[in-house]
């Protein structure tokens, strides 16, 4: 059984005299203990707002949220707030993306790392402090003790999202949701974090959702990834099938589209016409169509169904996937 | 008809949902907002009432405003108030003068007051603050000592209390609604010099700034086109507030002596002062032209408030 | 002689402090002595993490910043001391394009006026019409509707926006394009649509770029040679494809080693070169060479002499004393390059707050491109200007990925969706507003200009 | 936290300066000169001649100023034509009950005030929200001396709640030793002076918080609802804390750093809104001075008050800064 299973997850919002936006439009994936599985997509594919309704942290007023959000056998979204409340930071907890804001500017870093040490494990004083000291210790920010009475302002972004991780683990959490964490920070300071990630988990055996528009974060990270567009799930598979085969349009006309590293200077990039904003309702066909180059009529007939094409488990929600030429010779 | 073209006319029918406006200005989407919100069409509707007042209240008026007609009534039964009557909406006031036609002219001289005093404070404030504002974004070093300068000599203004300079101001040119005008217009300078001058520093500050710099327009007209359009918004702001607080303000100084002493002339602020005298016996001659007043400065202080929600640009697009 | 020509260019912000006169008390060394080469027709890619002083560099080529010292010689001419006026005629050759989509266009204007603004100031075109007709084309040319002429910046998308910026570059018929992070802002498919965008009319129009970015596999796109900067100077310089397969500066190579790549086969084989510590602060630069306090070869010598940018061959610059040992594997580690690298926690050198020599602690600014408010010192009281410009840049020198641009990039006319995938904040929240009634003015007009004066961020872009 | 001081009153000097030298111009322009102030309208030519030498005004303008300077510095800020008393000692025997006054309606506006504010934004749209929005929008619109008028006409007159004027009921014989009348009665033990002089104080110092609360709700709000949206706020609810702690330790503490500096200003506007209340009441304080100072033209009081009310102003902007370089670590000076 699947440590989270997120079941037709839905978060629409609505605003007086605006019309309802739907941010998440029927999202479904899994995380297994101890697995790490990429939530992927460019802005407004409703990664991030997927991340906060598994949390509870969505606006009260003004928000409808569907579908259902399994965690260790409870539904995270009917769950009554209170018990949710005793949940975050103990049983499931949360790094965002940019540190500079992520942290209370006016309350010393010791006090926002003991604070949870005290609501979860009970911990106080000096106990606390030299947890907390600990804890910094562990994600390596250097002189911790000093740290610990100083304000984030004083911390360089690294650190700062260092001091945000330490808080995320100081109760040994069973899932670890980050969004976009390294999004903000340079790319050496972006290794040093991501390898700090994996060590954690690795040596925890904690669950990560990991939510990044990075392709390269996911394929070096990851070990399910699901890609998401206009918020739904339009592909989903291993790491290796997912970068070895792309099946669903969006997801090999991205990969086409990123300049690698390693590629030499000549090849061209195949990029994706249009831009997020043309796209049609979900419930009228599929939302990719306007800016897909496979696309026929039966892609504006409804919702497209997630199937299998390629490899089981490699699921693919497109009517006219990409497969290799001739369509025979499928692999199993 | 190919089966590629209808392809794309079912297409073009179902985006058809996210086609996007075109031409649309910023001053449109504020006052597409702007009509949207509750609070502007109240604050518009008293602002147009008052105006309107303003303008045809002497025709309305069933009596002459200074004519003291029931002198004789009132002076016989010494500190006995005639209240409203069927003659009379409101009552008589001290003088025996009707007030109800009081109030009516009167909306016209408080209107007055408002509008002056604003103007002095956005006109000359707005000059000031154009001035230190673009000397601060594009005149370099020197640029910034002049705007020092001038900032140090705003800060002086702002410690003076509206209060103190009208007793200054009447002292010199002596008592009238002119002094009130000119004493509540001169404090609210320094708020509109400071208030422009910031907002330029901030659109300074911007990409598209730098931008007009390097395809090498000259600064006068990075200021006038680039800069100065993007900064107003908060200035309009302060402009319709200062008009309530501007007639309040007004009223405070009548009330302390300094407004307009000829009582031909009817107006709310010094109808309010006068009236203090016998507010024990007889309230409502100070309440009816207190409630215009009140009513009023609402009126601008509701429209002010939504534009300024209106005109933020955390909330545009 | 190359089209265009930089020679040991300094830009040094001073930094200004005093109760009632500032006297400069001491420098945020933005840029501290490039010297490059640009040939006509080619595009060279300047590189490095923020704070590294590359947009500072492309500011100060265009005279948006003061330059220090060191000349631009452009087609012959040096630009750092031309006068004001002359300076602006020139303007028309060089043209930048900006980072940030939205911000750098004026949202009163309609992109008629925006894009007519450069050729009426250098009198190009006799009336509007003849202007309208070169825009219709330049628009074409970028893949714009030129129904676009009447709309206004916020009706487009982020992606549109950024070929505004070209066309208002190009209307003027420039030799060289500054583009500081031109893709930066932009969603990831998008991001391919501008690059080819770029590499399009730089051939059809014979255009010179010098590209700023901090995405490496986008500056090898698109680059024929490639500048490695760090804290305001050049460590490497060489033709793209020879400094992917051969980086020879240690510095070069952590952050080759720190891209991750697309492709799960090459990320499983690829060999991390991790730093400790982060970046020292570009007010208080360590002694030497720049990067000798992170790295992991470094020696004595390192801390003692500062290396020259010296050619070792086909165009490869490298500016370290033990390159060449490096290269042939013979010089040992010093420090440890793997994960205990990140974990360990022994105070790094860089750490150390040397706050003798400015001010401003060395450990105040780290690698945060959007770090602003740097550790106070006494130094916060002086109205730092150079620190509100430096905090300026170091701004406009932020990696902001994709999901940024959901800010950025949320057109008006765009679905809710999107605004929505931003929306952790309560959104029409009524700024905190002036004590109007009175004369309490509650001085917050006054709070940007203090608040970026009082930012003690050392970043420099 | 010393340079922060010393830099701050370094920067007055200029503000000082221009202030005494807009003053002493504007003293010269009075009709008459300062003769005629002191002789009144009718004096002849010769005393006025007489006068203008006795003091020195035949002298040249920048001698004239440099002895104005010079008797500020020495607090000598002339003599009240009403009570021939030094302008200073008035200013002195009256300000304490002015700071009374406005302790109190500072206190009023801060206590209802901020939970109002919180409540507002946290109920954001609710009723009470509605209510308190267009509360203080109102609050804002009513003459300050108006409101005084009604407070007095119904609780003081009508119903006999409050007393209507003074500072002590004129039968109390309380010991006066700072001059704070509430405070004397507490040190001197003699508590029932004490409470009738907050008696005295209620009604005044409602109409005067008028505007401040106004203020103050509508700021509280705002910051409020902004700091509602930062992403520590989130942070906190991610780690599950209580909502007393996420309350207090992440929402109020960042959101009420933007009304401590409002408060500060706000004390400086209460002077103004003194005189008109303290007239109402004719509560015996410098603001009651001030208009009775205004009918009888008595300009050696009137610039004195606007020397000493610039000077409550800078010193309440420094203190502000003081108090804002405390509880705002980013700005502490180390």
């Amino acid at each position: 059984m699947a440590l989270l299973s997120v079941e037709e997850l839905s978060v629409t919002f609505t605003a007086k005299g605006r019309k309802d936006s739907t941010a998440v439009d029927g999202v479904s994936f899994d995380v297994d203990q101890g697995q790490v599985v990429g939530l992927v997509g460019e802005s407004g594919c409703g990664k991030s707002v997927t991340s906060l309704a598994l949390m509870g942290l969505l606006p009260g007023k003004g928000v409808k949220v569907g579908g259902r959000a399994e965690f260790d056998g409870k539904d995270l979204l009917s769950m009554s707030p209170r018990k949710l409340r005793d949940m975050r930071g103990s049983q499931l907890a949360m790094i965002f993306q940019d540190p500079l804001s992520s942290l209370n500017p006016v309350v010393p870093i010791g006090v926002q790392v003991t604070e949870i040490l005290e609501r979860h494990r009970g911990l106080k004083g000096e106990a606390a402090r030299k947890e907390a000291a600990n804890l910094l210790d562990r994600v390596g920010i250097p002189d911790p003790t000093r740290r610990l009475k100083e304000y984030p302002h004083q911390l360089s972004g690294g650190m700062r999202q260092r001091a945000l991780i330490a808080m995320a683990v100081a109760c040994a959490p069973r899932l670890l949701i980050a969004d976009e964490p390294t999004t903000a920070l340079d790319v050496t300071i972006q290794a040093q974090i991501l390898e700090l990630l994996k060590e954690l988990v690795d040596q925890e055996g904690t669950a990560l959702l990991m939510i990044t528009h990075d392709l390269g974060v996911v394929a070096g990270l990851c070990d399910q990834v699901n890609v998401l567009y206009a918020g739904r799930a339009v592909e989903s598979a291993g790491r290796r099938e997912l970068f070895a085969h792309p099946t669903h349009p969006y997801a090999h006309g991205l990969l086409g589209s990123i300049p690698r590293l390693d590629a030499p200077r000549g090849e061209p990039l195949s990029p994706i016409r249009g831009s997020i904003n043309d796209r049609i309702a979900w419930a009228d066909g599929c939302a990719f169509a306007p800016r897909c180059d496979y696309y026929t009529m039966e892609c504006l007939t409804g919702t497209p169904e997630l199937t299998e094409p390629r490899a089981a488990g490699h699921q693919v929600r497109c009517v006219n996937p990409v497969l290799p030429k001739p369509k025979a010779e499928v692999s199993a | 008809m190919t089966k590629k073209a209808d392809k794309i006319d079912r297409l073009a029918e179902l985006m058809q949902t996210s086609e996007v406006t075109s031409g649309a200005s910023l001053w449109r989407e504020a006052m597409r907002r702007l009509k949207a919100s509750k609070m502007a069409i109240i604050g518009a509707v008293i602002i147009a009432l008052f105006v309107l007042l303003a303008i045809i209240g002497p025709w309305l008026a069933p009596h002459s405003p200074s004519a003291q007609t029931w002198r004789g009534e009132v002076f016989a039964n010494k500190g006995q108030f005639v209240g409203a009557r069927g003659e009379n909406w409101f009552g008589l006031d001290h003088l025996g003068r009707d007030m109800f036609s009081r109030i009516l002219v009167g909306a016209r001289q408080t209107l007055m007051v408002g509008v002056v005093s604003m103007l002095i404070g956005l006109i000359v404030g707005a000059l000031v603050g154009v001035l230190s504002g673009a000397a601060a974004t594009l005149g370099g070093r020197t640029g910034e000592r002049v705007d020092t300068v001038i900032m140090r000599f705003t800060d002086i203004m702002l410690s003076l209390p509206s209060l103190l300079l009208a007793v200054s101001i009447a002292a010199v040119m002596g008592q009238s609604l002119t002094t009130v005008m000119i004493a509540v217009g001169v404090v609210q300078i320094p708020i509109f010099a400071r208030l422009l001058r910031g907002s330029m520093l901030v659109q300074g500050s911007s990409d598209y700034v730098l931008a007009a710099k390097a395809l090498g327009i000259r600064k006068k007209r990075i200021v006038l086109t680039q800069i100065l359009p993007n900064s107003l918004s908060p200035v309009i702001v302060q402009a319709t507030l200062s008009l309530a607080t501007a007639i309040i303000e007004a009223a405070a100084l009548s009330y302390l002596g300094l407004g307009n002493p000829d009582p031909a002339i009817p107006e709310w602020g010094v109808m309010l002062a006068q009236a203090e005298r016998f507010f024990d016996n007889e309230p409502m001659m100070a309440a009816y032209p207190a409630i215009g007043i009140i009513i009023t400065a609402l009126g601008f202080t509701l429209l002010g408030e939504a534009m300024r929600e209106a005109l933020d640009p955390k909330l545009r697009g | 002689m190359s089209l265009l020509e930089l020679d040991d260019v300094k830009v040094h912000f001073p930094v200004r402090k005093g109760v009632l006169f500032n006297r400069t008390v001491g420098h945020v060394y933005a840029v501290d002595g490039v010297s490059l080469k640009v040939e006509a027709g080619q595009t060279y890619g300047l590189v490095g993490e923020s704070g590294c002083g590359k947009t500072t560099l492309g500011r100060g080529v265009l005279r948006l910043v003061d330059i220090t010292d060191g000349e631009v010689v452009f087609d012959g001419t040096d630009l750092a001391k031309l006068p004001e006026e002359e300076m602006r005629r020139y303007r028309r050759r060089l043209q930048m394009v900006f980072q940030d989509p939205l911000g750098s266009l004026n949202p009163r204007q309609n992109i008629e006026s925006i894009l007519s603004e450069g050729m009426a100031a250098h009198g190009i075109g006799k009336d509007q019409d003849e202007r309208r007709e070169r825009i219709k084309e330049i628009l074409a040319k970028v893949g714009l509707p030129t129904n676009a002429l009447s709309r206004y910046p916020h009706e487009f998308s982020g992606g549109q926006r950024q070929r505004i910026g070209i066309a208002r570059a190009l209307v003027l018929e420039p030799d060289v394009i500054i583009c500081d992070e031109p893709v930066s802002a932009l969603d990831v498919s998008v991001q391919a649509q501008v690059i080819n965008l770029l590499e399009e009319l730089q051939e059809s129009m014979g255009l010179t770029y010098l590209v700023i970015a901090h995405d490496l596999a986008v500056v090898r796109h698109i680059s024929d040679v490639i500048g490695v900067m760090y804290l305001g100077s050049l460590v490497e310089e060489a033709p793209s494809d020879a400094l992917y397969a051969g980086p020879k500066h240690p510095y070069t190579k952590a952050l080759m080693s720190a891209v991750p790549v697309p492709d799960p086969e090459v990320e499983d084989r690829r060999e991390r070169i991790l730093l400790q510590g982060d970046l020292p602060s570009p007010a208080n630069p360590p002694a030497g060479c720049r990067f000798h306090t992170r790295c992991p070869w470094a020696q004595d010598r390192c801390a003692a002499e500062r290396p020259v940018l010296t050619d070792v061959g086909d165009g490869h610059k490298v500016a370290c004393h033990f390159a060449a040992e490096i290269e042939a594997g013979t010089l040992e580690l010093t420090r440890p390059t793997g994960i205990e690298a990140v974990t360990e926690t022994k105070a790094v050198a860089a750490e150390g707050p040397d706050a003798d020599k400015v001010a401003i602690p060395a450990q105040s600014s780290g690698d945060q491109p959007a770090e602003k408010k740097a550790e106070k010192q006494e130094q916060d009281s002086a109205e730092a200007d150079a620190l509100a410009k430096a905090d300026a840049l170091a701004k406009a020198d932020a990696p902001v990925e994709a999901d940024a641009p959901a800010k950025a990039e949320a057109p008006a006319g765009a679905d809710e969706a999107a605004e929505a995938d931003a929306l952790a904040k309560t959104d029409d929240v009524p700024p905190a507003d002036d004590a109007d009634a009175g004369k309490a003015d509650a001085d917050d007009a006054d709070a940007p200009e203090s608040d970026a004066s009082g930012a003690e961020s050392a970043k420099t872009g | 936290m010393l340079r922060l001081v010393v830099r701050r009153l370094l920067q007055l000097i200029p503000t000082l300066l221009g202030l005494s030298v807009l003053l002493f111009l504007w003293l010269n322009r009075l009709p008459g000169g300062p003769a005629s102030a002191i002789l009144g309208e009718r004096a002849t030519e010769a005393e006025v001649a007489r006068i203008n030498r006795a003091l020195g005004l035949d002298q040249p303008v920048y001698v004239q100023y440099w002895r104005f300077l010079k008797r500020i510095f020495e607090l000598d800020l002339g003599t009240s034509t009403q009570t021939g008393q030094p302008v200073w000692d008035e200013f002195a025997t009256r300000f304490p009950a002015t700071v009374e006054l406005s302790i109190v309606a500072i206190l009023i506006a801060i206590v209802v005030g901020i939970p109002m504010g919180y409540l507002a934004a946290k109920r954001r749209g609710g009723w009470l929200d509605v209510g308190a929005v267009s509360g203080s929008l109102i609050g804002i619109c009513i003459p300050v001396f108006f409101l005084a008028l009604i407070l007095k006409g119904i609780f003081a007159v009508q119903l006999q709640m409050f007393p209507s004027y003074g500072r002590l009921d004129t039968g109390m014989d309380a010991t006066d030793i700072t001059g704070f009348a509430v405070l004397d009665g507490l040190l001197t033990g003699e508590l029932d002076a004490s409470l009738d002089a907050m008696h005295h104080l209620i009604l005044p110092a409602i109409a005067l918080s008028s505007i401040p609360l106004a203020v103050i709700v509508r700021m509280t709000r705002a910051s409020v609802l902004e700091v509602l949206g930062e992403d520590y706020v989130r942070t906190a609810e991610s780690k599950g804390l209580d909502k007393r702690v996420v309350r207090g330790r992440h929402v109020l503490r960042n959101a009420l750093l933007p009304v401590v500096t409002a408060v500060g200003l706000l004390t400086g506007s209460l002077l103004s809104g003194a005189v008109l209340t303290e007239s109402v009441f004719s509560f015996n304080g410098i603001g009651n001075f001030i208009r009775t100072s205004i009918d009888a033209r008595d300009y050696p009081v009137l610039v004195g008050f606007i020397l000493f009310i610039a000077m409550v102003y800078v010193l309440i902007n420094l203190l502000v800064d003081l108090a804002y370089s405390l509880i705002d670590p980013r700005v502490r000076v180390h």
